[in-house]
């Protein structure tokens, strides 16, 4: 299994691609098997992973354009390798849960190229397949929202489509700019990331790049205010588009960051810390007063995803190991928690086909399992200790507090307002007298609901009781690349505010 | 007396044309066939120029760069790779004539004489540095074209033809005209001697004005061939006219020709250090992939919005021209070899789906109503037809990111960050126009539920298809290659 | 011992997780047998662990696991008994023990029956986690949990709708609930804060550690740290301004408000501050004003449960009244007074609750007070039950109250800070009034409940056999001071009142208790013979202020939810779609739009196509010789 | 002296008359003034000493090339006054004038270029026509050849177009209709 | 004495009415005229340049230019019969179907 992350990568596509042959009926068991074939090679990946290293592992490297320094070039370290894990975890819940009932196999196969593409933007080490798997993802989720979504679905998918690719292109020029610096020191085309690594760029053009890589991922992660795609998008998609959408997507540009920003531009980075902090607040506050402010219930999940990925930005920029472990922590838990909190959202639209909240109101007398399994993913949604919304929100925030105490409290608004739209969505469809008789037919979870549904509450309370076998490979790549910073950071304020754990220690 | 010049067939360097003169003697067999025996199906004549086609393809591959015929003509690397992507370009619209359905132009066997005239007027053209040659070529080519145009036969056509004619004819004015200025101030009408002269005398004074007009009266004919603002307005009512195929066709080879050319002819300028010429090349390029873009986002036919998105292409491959590197004057062929396939290939789709009657709109054959819910009549069609569309957006792994990031490459390289910024935000811009087509063709329900899309399809026409897919599709395995080859050509050039 | 521990920890999980099984079955009396008999073992290990640290003075700490771990934060499962924390262990375990076995009459006739032991013993679990935990993470972990488990049961009828302020001050159980938990977490924020503030100047959160590093920290950190921890206490404890959830946590049903909003959960706040003493004690500031507030809430909480007509609502005023005492107390350095404190209010607030939630349960959910009245008769065991509890909460002696009460206002005497010590006083004088105010109006004069055609019924006999240990507590637990101060100053700091104030100390405790039967003789006057109202008193400034709880609850809603609500609508409607939105959209449609402008160019007409070349040509010839003219 | 006179006669004749085809609204003059400017352009050839294409110029325009426009003119019977809808006065005088004035503009400058390369010097002892035929048929023996494809090229473009063929379209009509007659 | 330049400028002239036609004219015919002007003031330059420099390579441009106008003729005029034939006009205006 010496090429287990090919394997990864390559194998939803060539199954996706057999899966055009199996009948349309079989089409659903097809995709749920694939999909946890796929989830248990990525759990084999975790099994053999060295989580005491926090090297780069199972490297595989084969030239594409070999003139042109242009690789095959993918690995797997802390930092990705539990996002992969979560990646196939939600696409075959995801899988599991769907409900979706036309076209069928043309959406199994679609997820499988999805899910490909989301593998291999975490596991690439070359810019230029990170920036192919980037780009390629945009065309199964197009399709996604635009085929099965609702009534705005054109809109909402173009939209989703041309933002992301716009600010892409962007960051594919600082990209080449990159590379034509590596060029001009070396003499070498390389697109390596690790190559890349080594570069050391005076401030200037450290600033401009900085820019450059930022554009492509704030629009994705989505930062303020960048981020008025997002609530088209999950607000047409259909539930497993949202799904995978606000779980897996999303991460990819907190993820960009983390991979290519941070270590790349470590003096960039630190100047930066500032803005950045002042929009993830901006994220924070605002887009959970704006989800407050709804009325459709998915779009207040879609603009708690804007809030919570603030706070991810914001341990991102911390510079510390607690604040981008938290970070990576939280992509894991907000992927898990906000996927959840869609497919629950599906399963109330499958029944009425509405979101709006308004129409409900009791239903956690009608319906007492779905209402507590949204209750528990509620409360990991808002950070709730011994769930695994709490354990990243925390790391963040203590994180961030080093950088910046002011802004850390500005931030920890986070846990009020953040309670806020989520209770008052809890209360608005789930309290109260029961408003709409046509509501008391409704049927609580099937069983298929309950078999998709009881993962995701068994990973949410284990992570939270017992982070530790995630939180420690990770942290042991955070750590490494933080000493990595500090190591080739220029300017005096970016090796002081660079904390590698190592000599904080030694402080002590 | 006149004395005798003593000349020997090694000097004359024969091999040089011996591509040229297999297509013009298979012109002329062919037309001779058509006197002995009329009324020979077409197919005959597809096969026929094929097989031309191919032994040419031969021919090129057989040179070693040289110069021949006293110096005239001269085939370098530039020549060697252009002639081939002419004639591979040629090899994949023939057989695009063998379609289910008749069409006016190949009931004559004259067309493909004149097919094959017009290849050997393009090899030509990039095959010298004589300003004369490279006039008689392009117009050799031009008038073949003109016709071929017309002889679709019906009235969109003619008006195609004579806009396009009557327009070339005006651009060949400025040719000549910026050919006699550029004579006049270095007495040479050889593009090696002009750029000696010009590193000489371009320095003084009073003929800067003279040397910098006469590049741009030659500009203003090369900008209308290669369609860039605002020489550009031919281009789409022409592509609307001319059948698909042909749309196509045009969309790639007379601009490689063109680009060829004008790549001998500007490079001098933009090697000498005359920035006033690089600089109105780089705000031509800017101008038109940006306008060509926007005017694209609003079509409603598909067929002319490939023909702004061909324009904007072509924008996009002048400024990379107008950088003067290696990088991006390899970077033309890179992206044009690349960009050929899908290009070709969505024409081709369009092709299949041509009807005689206008069946959706009251004056285009191929609106975007027509693709509605495309998935549903024809889904591989649409799949196919989807993943061209991609490509064009540049979406990676297709071949036209490969080429666009070649080309942004070289102008990051060359220190053009903001050029390189401008041509990423105008292939978002170009994103748009190409995913509505997607859109239509997947998220829309179809206006007639039939299976009349299928029209004009045949077994030759998939096979193109076929071919443009796979090149589209697996350019990530041959871009090395390729890379490798055109590079090595045009640096061994003087490029 | 360390299994004891575990067991007095996880026997309420267990519970509650043998509770949830059958949360969505039909009501099943041994479920709340069950759970009782788990709270019982919990609260006899517990008793059991008091016993042996009393006994060998040695603390008893377990490291269940690591939870946490970055870089150089660890975060242990830790647990320990020590004598703060057993006293805590002892008081919730048994005030949930009884209030558990109460819950299995009180709650007969709910079909949520099995759901709410569940949520009840999750919630004593959290409590236990609360104050167990050896370190800070930890306690936020409990804090938060109870938090929680008060939404979960606060809101535990939350089928009923929302009605109007007038109607029902608290709106609906739901809405109660989600008012206590995002106040509870503005609070928390600022114990988060806190948290971060002892993370980064002591490298850790385990309080051993934390504490022996407090001579190293500077002062102004150390205000900081302790200032925000008390945000957190006040929150928990509901102190002035975050105090209005707690009346509102009425909501829920009674048992809920006697365990959770008297006893256990409400005292988080004081409990925090007595375990985070050596952090207070040297941060005076601080705990003056803690202690000013505290003072302050009393009096104020008191003022407001003068007036009041709802039955829960005058225990919850009086429970908030007397959380300001335990601060005081404890600002003023009197930790153990303030954990003595903690512990008698816990028997006798929980006692009275139940009591109140007998009256409840015989009058039908009636709460109003002007609406019941010589329900003596009919209740006799309750009365005596609620008489009880009221006499320990006037500090009467030889009761509860009196011991622990009387002790607070002494060394409020004792710190000099006369002016907390005469509010104490004068506070004092107002819960013997309103306590028998409402004792004298439920049970006395004349029967006004015949009226509304109620029937009243004394409670299942099981129910006050299992009142009674709080009722035996409430009367003797005062006797024990001694005894617990001998036995908690192995962990707290004595407070030793002055000479002064030793020799004070009787004339000192005679002014309160003249002012506390002067109280209760005032109520027996006004209310003993049957209610009479006065339409002046009811229509002056003073009672209508009281009675709207200062219109604080209604300033909230103007000044604080309803902006947010729309301050929210606008940053939709407007910012966000208005602004950034069409900024996005703009930025589209003018690209758009310049499509269509510039296809205009594109007339058909060949002539016009010729102009536009020329024009080029025109302008390019014009570039080159201008730059020709100016270069 | 000659040279002079002569030149500028031509000159302000064959601006005249091309001024005179551009203008005029009767085609019949426009076309006879072109024909006679095309004479007078051969003037400036003999001039120059380029008597071969003097007469190349005589013989290709004012024969063939008028020969071929009468022949159309005829055809389209358009010997009466023609109307056009011109294009307004303003831009073609602003675009015309302007350019004029760029073309002089350019050519007034000294053109006197450091080096001249001269890679077709005539023979010195043979005529011009003999000179021209010498480069002609060497060095431009290739554009030559290709210049006779080209004329092919047009003539049978010119066949095709205007041929009898064309009248029925083939592309505008369905393939069940077309009868194997009128395919050839 | 006559110059180069005065050759140049009375071609920059010709060039110059040429295209003043090509603007004005809508009559196809008329255009075509136009264009011819155009191609034969680049051959009185060429003719001149040729004569100054003592060159040929003008003359041969020249006579080149020639076979190319006459070519374009040849093709011009069968387009131009052939719309003629269809359309029954030779307006530009006429001709603007395609547009946008």
């Amino acid at each position: 299994m010496s090429f287990i992350l090919s394997i990864l990568i390559f194998f939803p596509l060539i199954a996706g691609m057999l899966g055009f042959i199996v009948d349309k009926g079989s089409a659903r068991v097809y995709g749920i098997s694939i999909a946890a074939i796929e989830f248990l090679l990525s759990l084999w990946l975790w099994m053999n992973f060295d989580a005491n290293s926090a090297a780069i592992q199972f490297i595989e490297f084969m030239p594409i354009v070999k003139d042109f320094g242009i690789n095959y070039y993918v690995g797997v370290d802390g930092i990705s390798l539990f996002l992969v894990v979560m990646t196939t975890l939600m696409t075959l819940i995801g899988m599991v849960s769907m409900t979706i009932k036309n076209e069928i196999k043309n959406m199994v196969v679609t997820i499988l190229f999805l899910e490909m593409t989301m593998v291999g933007v975490f596991l690439a080490l070359d810019a230029i397949v990170f920036y192919f798997f980037w780009e390629l993802s945009l065309v199964p989720m197009l399709y996604i929202i635009g085929a099965w979504g609702g009534p705005l679905r054109v809109y909402a998918s173009i939209k989703f489509f041309l933002y992301t690719f716009s600010g892409s292109l962007i960051m594919l020029v600082g990209m080449l700019f990159v590379a034509y610096k590596f060029h001009e020191i070396t003499g070498v085309w390389s697109f390596a990331i690790t190559d890349w690594y080594a570069l050391k760029f005076d401030l200037n053009y450290q600033f401009w790049l900085f820019l450059a890589f930022f554009v492509g991922f704030a629009i994705k992660v989505p930062m303020f205010p960048f981020h008025t795609w997002l609530p088209y998008a999950h607000g047409q998609a259909p539930t497993i588009g949202s799904v995978i959408l606000a779980a897996v997507l999303l991460k990819m540009g907190t993820y960009g960051f983390v991979r290519f920003s941070l270590p790349m531009f470590p003096d960039a980075s630190v100047m930066m810390i500032l803005p950045i902090a002042i929009i993830s607040i901006i994220m924070i506050i605002y887009t959970a007063m704006v989800a407050y402010a709804q009325e459709d219930m998915k779009q207040v999940i879609a603009y708690s995803s804007v809030s919570h990925m603030g706070i991810i930005m914001l341990g991102i920029f911390a510079m510390n190991s607690q604040g981008i472990s938290g970070s990576i922590f939280q992509m894991l838990s907000h992927g898990i928690v906000s996927g959840a909190l869609f497919m629950l959202v599906g399963v109330i639209y499958d029944r009425t086909h509405t979101k709006i909240m308004s129409n409900f109101g009791g239903l956690a007398t009608i319906m007492p399992k779905y209402a507590l399994v949204f209750g528990i993913m509620l409360m990991a949604s808002v950070g709730l200790p011994l769930t695994i919304g709490f354990v990243g929100e925390f790391l963040v925030l203590i994180g961030f507090y080093k950088v910046s105490p002011v802004l850390t409290i500005l931030a920890g608004t986070s846990i009020i307002v953040g309670a806020i739209y989520m209770l008052a969505l809890y209360k608005k469809s789930f309290f109260g007298a029961i408003t709409n008789e046509e509501n008391k037919k409704l049927k609580d979870l099937d069983s298929r609901e309950i078999v998709s549904f009881i993962p995701l509450v068994a990973i949410v309370i284990w992570l939270g009781v017992y982070p530790k076998p995630v939180l420690t490979p990770i942290d042991n790549s955070v750590q490494a690349m933080l000493s990595f910073m500090k190591e080739k950071a220029i300017t005096p304020e970016a090796k002081n505010m660079i904390v590698a754990t190592q000599t904080a220690k030694e402080a002590k | 007396m006149v004395t005798p010049i003593q000349v020997t067939v090694q000097e004359l360097n024969l091999p040089l044309l011996a591509p040229m003169l297999i297509a013009i003697a298979g012109g002329l067999g062919i037309l001779v066939i058509d006197l002995f025996k009329s009324n020979l199906d077409k197919s005959l004549y597809v096969m026929l120029s094929m097989i031309i086609l191919f032994a040419d393809l031969l021919a090129v591959a057989g040179i070693t760069p040289n110069r021949g015929f006293f110096d005239l003509m001269l085939v370098d690397g530039v020549s060697i790779v252009s002639q081939f992507l002419v004639i591979v370009a040629s090899m994949l619209f023939i057989p695009l004539a063998l379609t289910s359905k008749r069409f006016h132009e190949f009931s004559y066997p004259e067309f493909f004489a004149l097919f094959l005239f017009m290849v050997a007027g393009f090899q030509f053209m990039v095959s010298t540095d004589n300003l004369i040659l490279i006039f008689v070529g392009i117009e050799t080519a031009s008038l073949a074209l003109y016709t071929l145009i017309a002889m679709h036969n019906r009235s969109n056509s003619f008006e195609a033809a004579i806009k396009y004619f009557t327009m070339g004819a005006l651009a060949a004015g400025f040719y000549a005209m910026g050919s006699a200025v550029i004579y006049a101030t270095t007495g040479s009408i050889e593009l090696w001697q002009i750029k000696e002269a010009l590193s000489i005398s371009s320095s003084t004074g009073s003929m800067v004005l003279a040397v910098t007009g006469g590049a741009v009266l030659l500009l203003v004919a090369f900008a209308f061939k290669l369609s860039l603002f605002p020489f550009h307005t031919w281009a789409p009512d022409v592509y609307e006219g001319a059948s698909a195929p042909l749309a196509g066709y045009m969309s790639i080879v007379p601009k490689v020709a063109a680009f060829a050319v004008a790549l001998r002819i500007f490079n001098i300028y933009i090697d000498l250090g005359v920035e006033s010429v690089r600089t109105i090349i780089l705000v031509l390029a800017v101008v038109t992939m940006t306008l060509a873009n926007m005017m694209a986002l609003v079509q409603e036919d598909v067929k002319r919005m490939l023909a702004y998105s061909s324009i904007s292409h072509a924008g996009f491959v002048m400024a990379a021209l107008a950088l003067g590197t290696t990088k991006g004057n390899a970077g033309v062929f890179i992206y044009y070899a690349l960009f050929m396939f899908t290009n070709l290939g969505a024409f081709t789709m369009l092709w299949i789906s041509r009807h005689k009657k206008l069946m959706y709109s009251d004056r285009y054959d191929h609106p975007y109503e027509k693709f509605a819910g495309l998935i549903k009549i024809m889904p591989m069609g649409a799949v196919v037809m989807a993943l061209f569309m991609l490509s064009l957006a540049g979406v990676p792994p297709f071949s036209v990111f490969w080429g666009k990031l070649f080309i942004m490459s070289a102008a990051v390289d060359a220190g053009y960050i903001k050029l390189a910024i401008i041509m990423g935000l105008n292939s978002a811009i170009a994103a748009y126009y190409y995913l509505k087509l997607v859109v239509y063709m997947f998220l829309k329900e179809p206006v007639f539920n039939t299976d009349t899309i299928y029209y004009n399809i045949s077994k030759p026409l998939m096979v193109i298809v076929g071919i443009a897919l796979v090149a589209t599709v697996t350019s990530v395995f041959f871009f090395d290659v390729l890379l490798t080859y055109i590079y090595a050509l045009v640096s061994a050039s003087g490029f | 011992m360390e299994s004891l521990v575990y067991i007095a920890l996880f026997a309420p999980l267990v519970s509650s997780l043998f509770a949830g099984l059958f949360a969505m079955s039909p009501r099943q009396t041994f479920v709340g047998v069950v759970s009782s008999l788990l709270l019982f073992v919990s609260f006899v290990s517990s008793v059991l662990l008091g016993y042996h640290i009393a006994t060998t003075g040695a603390n008893v700490h377990v490291t269940m696991m690591d939870w946490i771990s970055v870089a150089d934060l660890h975060i242990p499962f830790g647990f320990m008994a020590d004598q703060v924390s057993v006293t805590m262990m002892v008081v919730v375990t048994l005030v949930s023990t009884v209030v558990h076995i109460y819950s299995i009459g009180y709650m007969d006739h709910d079909k949520s029956f099995n759901r709410f032991f569940s949520y009840l013993s999750a919630f004593v679990f959290s409590m236990l986690v609360l104050v167990m935990s050896d370190n800070f993470a930890g306690l936020f972990i409990g804090w938060e949990g109870v938090g929680v488990c008060s939404w979960l049961l606060i809101g535990f009828w939350y089928h009923k709708p929302d009605v109007s302020r007038e109607e029902n001050p608290s709106i609906s159980p739901s809405w109660a609930a989600n008012e206590a938990f995002i106040m509870n977490r503005i609070a928390d924020l600022g114990m988060l804060v806190g948290l971060f503030i002892i993370f980064w100047n002591t490298g850790s959160l385990q309080y051993d550690v934390v504490f022996s590093q407090i001579p190293n920290l500077a002062p102004a950190v150390l205000t900081a740290a302790a200032a925000a921890l008390f945000i957190g206490a006040m929150g928990k404890s509901a102190q002035f301004p975050l105090h209005t959830w707690l009346t509102d946590a009425m909501e829920g049903p009674t048992p809920v408000s006697a365990l959770i909003h008297a006893a256990t959960m409400v005292t988080a706040g004081v409990f925090l501050v007595i375990r985070a003493n050596p952090i207070f004690s040297v941060t005076p500031e601080v705990s003056y004003f803690i202690a000013a507030l505290g003072t302050f809430v009393a009096f104020f909480a008191a003022s407001m449960a003068l007036v009041n007509r709802d039955l829960k609502r005058i225990i919850a005023f009086s429970t908030l009244s007397q959380l300001g005492y335990m601060f005081a107390a404890a600002g003023l350095g009197a930790y153990w007074i303030a954990l003595f404190h903690l512990a008698a209010h816990a028997f006798f607030k929980a006692l009275l609750f139940l009591g109140a939630g007998n009256v409840m349960h015989a009058m039908h959910g009636e709460l109003d007070i002007f609406k019941m009245g010589g329900l003596r008769k009919k209740m006799g065991w309750t009365y005596a039950y609620m008489g009880l509890a009221s006499l320990a909460l006037a500090g009467i002696p030889p009761l509860a109250g009196f011991f622990s009460k009387d002790a607070i206002i002494e060394t409020a005497f004792n710190e000099g800070t006369l002016i907390l010590w005469a509010m104490l006083v004068i506070t004092a004088g107002m819960t013997a009034f309103y306590s028998f105010r409402q004792v004298f109006l439920t049970f006395l004069g004349d029967e006004r409940y015949k009226e509304f055609g109620i029937h009243p019924h004394e409670m299942y006999g099981f129910v006050l056999i299992a009142m009674s240990p709080l009722a035996i507590l409430a009367v003797i637990a005062g006797f024990f001071r001694d005894w617990f101060n001998s036995f908690i100053i192995h962990l707290l700091p004595n407070y030793e009142m002055s000479e002064h104030t030793h020799h004070l100390a009787l004339i000192l405790g005679a002014i309160v208790l003249v002012v506390a039967v002067s109280g209760i003789v005032l109520a027996y006057i006004k209310y003993a013979k049957g209610l009479q109202r006065s339409e002046k008193t009811e229509n002056g400034f003073i009672y209508k202020l009281l009675a709207n709880q200062y219109y604080i609850p209604k300033i909230y809603e103007a000044l604080i939810t309803k902006p947010y609500a729309e301050i929210s609508k606008l940053m939709w409607t407007k910012v966000d779609i208005r602004i950034v939105d069409a900024t996005v959209d703009g930025i589209a449609k003018t690209i758009y739009k310049s499509g269509d402008g510039s296809r205009k160019m594109q007339t058909g007409n060949l002539s016009n196509y010729l102009n536009w070349m020329a024009g080029g040509a025109l302008v390019l010839l014009f570039i080159t010789v201008a730059s020709y003219v100016i270069g | 002296m000659f040279e002079q006179i002569a030149f500028y006669l031509f000159s302000i004749l064959t601006i005249g008359l091309f001024l005179v085809t551009v203008f005029s609204n009767n085609i019949l003059y426009a076309m006879t003034s072109l024909a006679s400017g095309m004479v007078l352009i051969a003037g400036f050839f003999f001039l120059n000493g380029a008597d071969f294409l003097g007469v190349v110029q005589l013989i290709v325009y004012v024969g063939a090339v008028m020969a071929l426009y009468a022949f159309g003119m005829m055809f389209f019977n358009v010997t009466k006054t023609i109307k056009e809808n011109n294009t307004s006065n303003v831009t073609v005088f602003v675009l015309g004038v302007s350019i004029a004035l760029l073309m002089v503009l350019m050519f007034a400058a000294p053109i006197s270029p450091e080096v001249i390369f001269v890679s077709a010097a005539p023979e010195p002892n043979a005529t011009n026509p003999e000179a021209v035929g010498l480069v002609l048929f060497t060095k431009y023996l290739v554009p030559f050849e290709v210049a006779a494809v080209m004329l092919l090229i047009a003539m049978i473009g010119g066949i095709i177009l205007a041929g009898k063929k064309m009248d029925q379209s083939l592309t505008k009509t369905d393939d069940e209709n077309i009868i194997q007659k009128d395919i050839k | 004495m006559i110059g180069l330049n005065h050759y140049l400028i009375v071609a920059g002239l010709l060039f110059a009415i040429g295209l003043i036609g090509v603007i004005r004219r809508r009559n196809l015919l008329m255009l075509f005229f136009a264009t011819e002007i155009m191609l034969n003031a680049a051959n009185v330059a060429f003719a001149a340049i040729s004569h100054y420099y003592n060159d040929l390579s003008g003359q041969m441009f020249a006579f080149f230019i020639v076979a190319i106008a006459a070519s374009e003729v040849a093709i011009g005029l069968g387009l131009l019969i052939l719309l003629y034939k269809k359309q029954g006009t030779l307006d530009l205006d006429d001709l603007a179907t395609m547009k946008g």
